[in-house]
């Protein structure tokens, strides 16, 4: 912990001594938590893909159903929540985006309250004022924002107070390769240097902002070599690979905890379905492509092949899951919707 | 199903089109016209505009006059306002309006202050075009209409089209304008095949070059007991409920507004005049908006025009609720309006 | 001459400050009593506050709490934001609210909709301090005062001192609040060396700690004849033109808001009962901000109140101009307050 | 000219060739030209700063006098404007930031409009309305503002015009070292390389952000590194040099016009006065060096070293200057104030 007075950068030689970290190998347990995580994950985006689409129609209409308005979930995504999360307690922060449901549970959100939030439910984290753009779970110091990069100055604040405190909690702060071209990344980023911040920024490079694919957006290759530019170590981590993630995340925190400053990965991801829910895709060259790309069975053929995983053990994992998800689910559905006349209820505290 | 649209088809004389088809061929003919107009945002290329803002414009103008753009509001607003300065008419998409605070430093302290800063000697011709409104959960960040906060601060027009035919207009005489002009689309006025529709959301629309001009409230439906001042969305509830109300013979004046910027004081006085009775109906938020300007405009005139106390149906400052029967409280759905209507009367 | 004060002398149990020095003296017991409190903001370290909102603060609590950030509005007052909902306190100084379109997303998506998208779960303790107004010919840029767009934008308390009084007392209050306070002061009520000074600007102010309530409005002349709802700077030039007014027999009330969020409607309502007469004046633009919202609270209520169409003293929708003289014609300076009052006393 | 569509960036194969620029090493014309340019824009600081301070009393109230409001002066930063602007035409575009007369008359625009403006006379660039921190003069397309790191992005719709009309006309944007660590620096930026546009971007570096040193602010030593991690080439210009400076924007330009892109250039200037008028500078440590590091007698010895100037020539220009600079003077105090009755002309066209 340093106590460095912010605004004013530490000295190099009040800094605690630059090591390479050294390589976070995930053991046997690790490896089979981080499939869990995905597969829970998965689980979890399917069983609300399938709620979302129930009483849409006839046809398709947005703001019908269980769960109405825009849906962005995070099929593909899973390695780098599993990857990240792994190395993180409940009191640290994760910041999320409008795509937040993989990074929630595995930051151990209230898979309850989160679902019923979700359901549009009383029982729900924001009682039903949120939506699923909108997760806040206090208890675990999880939160999101459906506006482009602006997740990241908040993180900043919470590694702020979480170091004036005392403690070497951190905030990992994420958003897609869409929002790096947002001018709050490059605040962010500048600030946390400058002022030593214990945050890891995650870019989740899935190719893709909405119909936009990344060539057309971001002037450079990787977001890695711009976070260099702000004297910030940084990786590009390539084919979705949650094992490199968990490397590379571990290194990532391990230094933002002992008091080293941010650090900065970019995770080359898959967004294996569309934008939100109703994307026909059209603009998508790269579809066919997309199944043979699923992180999930690459990662079990892994663990099978490591001898760790067997049939067995793969459809219990996913029953498991299966179970806990519609647990949520059921949770969601049992629960109260608000009473309209409290709508004015909780602007103010 | 799918939320993006296929292409218009070749247009008769006159032909039915959604409220997006019909901007999107207003900006069509102005395009074809004049090779200075360019449109740019986020995912207007290929997607069409999230809002079927654009449907078909790039495969007839091509990337060089419509443009895809990275998530860089600040950067490609502004520089939509440097084109228009040196002489293009660029549309910009703001894709919804609740990310104006990302960007509202280039539209509010540029593109609506140079013109005056000089003098007059610089012209900003540029449209900004932004969805807006709620009503499909949405939640807090993606469902405002804000035009009160666009319409608060100088220097740009602010449009609000509730209908096809204004539309189509709307759109042409804000890419003619030689101000700025903020054009803001309900998505619930859109006629989307993914959202709930009125049928007032699709229209006989001449298939020709026209105007709708820009400061001119509409008198939608005519009546004598009550006048209802709105815009957007709400003006197609409002129609609504003024017809159930005609069959307990409360006759409804509706008046569109169309345009925040400039505001039609006129109209609204002339037919207040007439009923002696004022709702407004707002899907913004109440206070420090538009519901209090429409109002103020009668008592700076003349408060004795009211033969009642008025109601403003808004939303009653409350970020926008994602829950659906949150929402529909917050929002002024039929419901509210009628309630509102039938007070004012004493119906 | 010098734009930077020297820090204010030991504290008697009463002493007569300017606005500026009561606000910091109220920052200055907040951060003695409460080490959660810090000040973050562009020259509020060693500058002491462009308008000297921090004079003396850094010396006293030093560099870890009275923090200098890098021009990044967006990233530092999105890091109060997120430091206030892990328990910390920050007072976040926008150093000019004229800035407010490079963050206004932090303040308005996030800092203000926090608390009610968490279902109250989350708090944001949190200020932003602000400077506002003209009248020194800063520009268009530079000169606004933007209350109205604030407070249209649900989920912050709004908070205008007019005084040094309610500066301390409001900034204690401020950050005492559990909700996100925006305090808007005024550069003409500082009391500032260098700038044009209203006697009213330094006034007796108590040495100890003591809160004014968010949401009550002072009435801080009382009369008969007509109401002047008001805020900040305007404050004084009203009590200025009642008292001349006063000469010729018109008594007139001055109502000093105080806050903008919450709006003391009852309080304009009292006044406005009483008299029958309203002129607001506002230095904001005029259409869709403050001075329409407190004439519709009339109206909402009963427009039988008023005895004579209301008077709205505003700017009349014009980017403030640079020269005096154009200057002078926008901002509601005393004889065009004079004119208004004359003008709907009918004297 | 290349004509490739914005949005998608050129294919390398189909930009012209890379190649390093070629020294623009000043003959002796252009060496006195850039010293005659800097003793003008001096000469004019010298005279707003008196006219500035005439009438303020009794104390400081800034309000007063005949030229009211916030006055920031460019002393000490005039080889920038001299170096960069010497490259330009007056089709070019030049926007500049709430500090702005060094680049104004460098750029050509009228002096006497522009002091009208200053003084808010009728007869300004702006008719009165605008003001120090608001000039803009269409015909030598020139524009500032008042707000930090805004005036980026118009440049860059300036550039993408010109290059649409099929001209190899270029835009300058130029900004504080305070102001790139705000967003819009960043997004204008990866736009303006994505696109291709012809800018140069100007970075003036004068170590202090009004009270806040560079240290301070900035997370990096130089804006030249990060502006390469867009991919564009960037340089670093020591000691406030007009002839490096000069070298360094002939090369950018030059690749600009060519329709090779945009580059940055971060130059390391003197803020010789305060921030604005009245700045006492009691944070300032550094400013015992001030006179010594005046760019001007810097100058003029070295051309006086190379046989280019003497005490006569010298004394000469400065007459020169005295002249132009008090013609316009005259001509602002001259003109008439606006008329009240027209503050509400020219909000809308
Ligand atoms: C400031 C802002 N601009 C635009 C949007 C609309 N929008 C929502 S998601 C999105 C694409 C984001 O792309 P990326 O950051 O790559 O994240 P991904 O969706 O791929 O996870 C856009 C443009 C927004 N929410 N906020
Ligand atoms: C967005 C914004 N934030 C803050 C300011 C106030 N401000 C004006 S000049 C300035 C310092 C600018 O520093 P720099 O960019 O280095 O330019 P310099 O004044 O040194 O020329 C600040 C903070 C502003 N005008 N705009
Ligand atoms: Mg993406
Ligand atoms: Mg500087």
């Amino acid at each position: 912990m340093t106590t460095q007075a912010p605004g004013r950068p530490t000295p190099p030689e009040q800094r605690p001594p630059e090591q390479p970290g050294l390589p976070h190998t995930p053991d046997d347990e690790t490896r089979l938590g981080l499939y869990r995580t995905m597969v829970l994950i998965r689980t979890y985006e399917e069983a609300i893909l399938r709620e979302y689409h129930v009483d849409k129609g006839p046809g398709f209409d947005i703001g019908k159903g269980l769960i109405p308005g825009e849906m962005h979930l995070s099929a593909g995504q899973e390695p780098v929540a599993a990857g990240v999360c792994a190395h993180l307690s409940t009191g640290d922060a994760v910041t999320a985006t409008h795509r937040p449901h993989h990074l929630a549970i595995a930051h151990g959100v209230d898979m309850n309250r989160m679902t019923a939030e979700i359901f549009g439910r009383e029982t729900g984290l924001g009682r039903g004022r949120g939506g699923h753009m909108h997760l806040f779970d206090p208890d675990v110091h999880f939160s999101c924002s459906g506006i482009i990069a602006e997740g990241y100055p908040p993180a900043l604040g919470q590694a702020f107070a979480f170091r004036r405190k005392g403690t070497d909690r951190i905030a990992v702060a994420v958003t897609g390769e869409g929002a790096a071209n947002q001018g709050a990344f490059h605040e962010s980023l500048n600030l946390a240097v400058l002022w030593n911040l214990p945050v890891v920024f995650v870019v989740e490079d899935n190719d893709w902002g909405i119909s936009v694919p990344r060539s057309v957006s971001t002037c450079v290759p990787s977001n890695a070599t711009r976070a260099e530019a702000y004297g910030m170590p940084a990786e590009r981590i390539e084919d979705n690979a949650v094992e490199a993630i968990y490397d590379a995340a571990g290194r990532a925190v391990e230094r933002a905890r002992q008091g080293r400053g941010p650090s900065l990965l970019e995770i080359h991801t898959l967004r294996m379905w569309g934008h939100f829910e109703g994307d026909a895709q059209a603009y998508r060259v790269d579809l066919t492509d997309v199944p043979g790309r699923d992180p999930i069975p690459t990662y079990e053929r892994t663990l099978k092949a490591a001898g760790l995983l067997d049939d067995e053990a793969v459809s219990n994992i996913k029953a498991e899951a299966a179970t806990r998800v519609e647990e949520a689910v059921t949770f969601a559905k049992d629960s109260l919707l608000p009473d309209p006349a409290d709508a004015g209820k909780y602007v103010f505290a | 199903m799918t939320l993006t649209e296929s292409p218009a088809a070749p247009a008769p004389s006159s032909q039915r089109l959604t409220t997006a088809k019909a901007m999107v061929q207003g900006l069509e003919l102005e395009m074809a016209r004049d090779d200075s107009v360019i449109y740019l945002g986020e995912d207007v290329g290929s997607y069409g505009g999230i809002f079927s803002s654009t449907t078909g414009l790039l495969d007839r103008f091509g990337p060089e006059r419509v443009i895809d753009t990275p998530i860089s509001e600040t950067a490609f607003i502004g520089l939509g306002i440097g084109a228009a300065v040196e002489g293009l008419r660029p549309v910009v998409e703001l894709m919804f309006a609740d990310f104006m605070g990302v960007c509202l430093d280039q539209i509010y302290n540029h593109m609506a202050k140079i013109h005056y800063e000089s003098g007059g000697n610089v012209k900003v011709p540029m449209v900004l075009t932004t969805a807006v409104g709620g009503g499909y959960s949405d939640g807090a960040q993606h469902s405002q209409c804000l035009w009160g906060t666009f319409g608060h601060l100088p220097g740009m027009k602010v449009v609000v089209p509730s209908n096809p035919y204004d539309a189509k207009g709307l759109i042409i005489s804000a890419v003619r304008d030689d101000n700025p002009v903020v054009y803001m689309f309900h998505k619930g006025v859109m006629g989307l095949p993914w959202m709930a529709k009125n049928p007032r959301s699709m229209g006989e629309v001449p298939a020709g070059d026209y105007t709708v001009p820009i400061g001119e409230a509409s008198v939608v439906r005519e009546g004598t007991d009550v006048t209802v001042v709105t815009l957007s969305l709400s003006v197609h509830h409002a129609l609504d409920v003024a017809d159930k109300l005609a069959e307990d013979g409360v006759e409804t004046e509706v008046i569109d507004l169309r345009s925040v910027v400039p505001l039609d004081r006129r109209a609204i006085l002339a037919s207040v005049g007439k009923t002696g009775r004022l709702v407004v109906v707002d899907e913004d938020y109440l206070s420090y908006g538009l519901s209090g300007e429409v109002v103020a405009t009668i008592a700076d005139e003349d408060p004795g025009l009211l033969r009642a106390p008025v109601a403003r149906v808004a939303n009653p400052d409350v970020p926008i609720p994602y829950s659906r029967p949150l929402e529909y409280a917050v929002l002024p759905r039929p419901e509210r309006i009628e309630a509102a209507i039938r007070k004012v009367v004493g119906a």
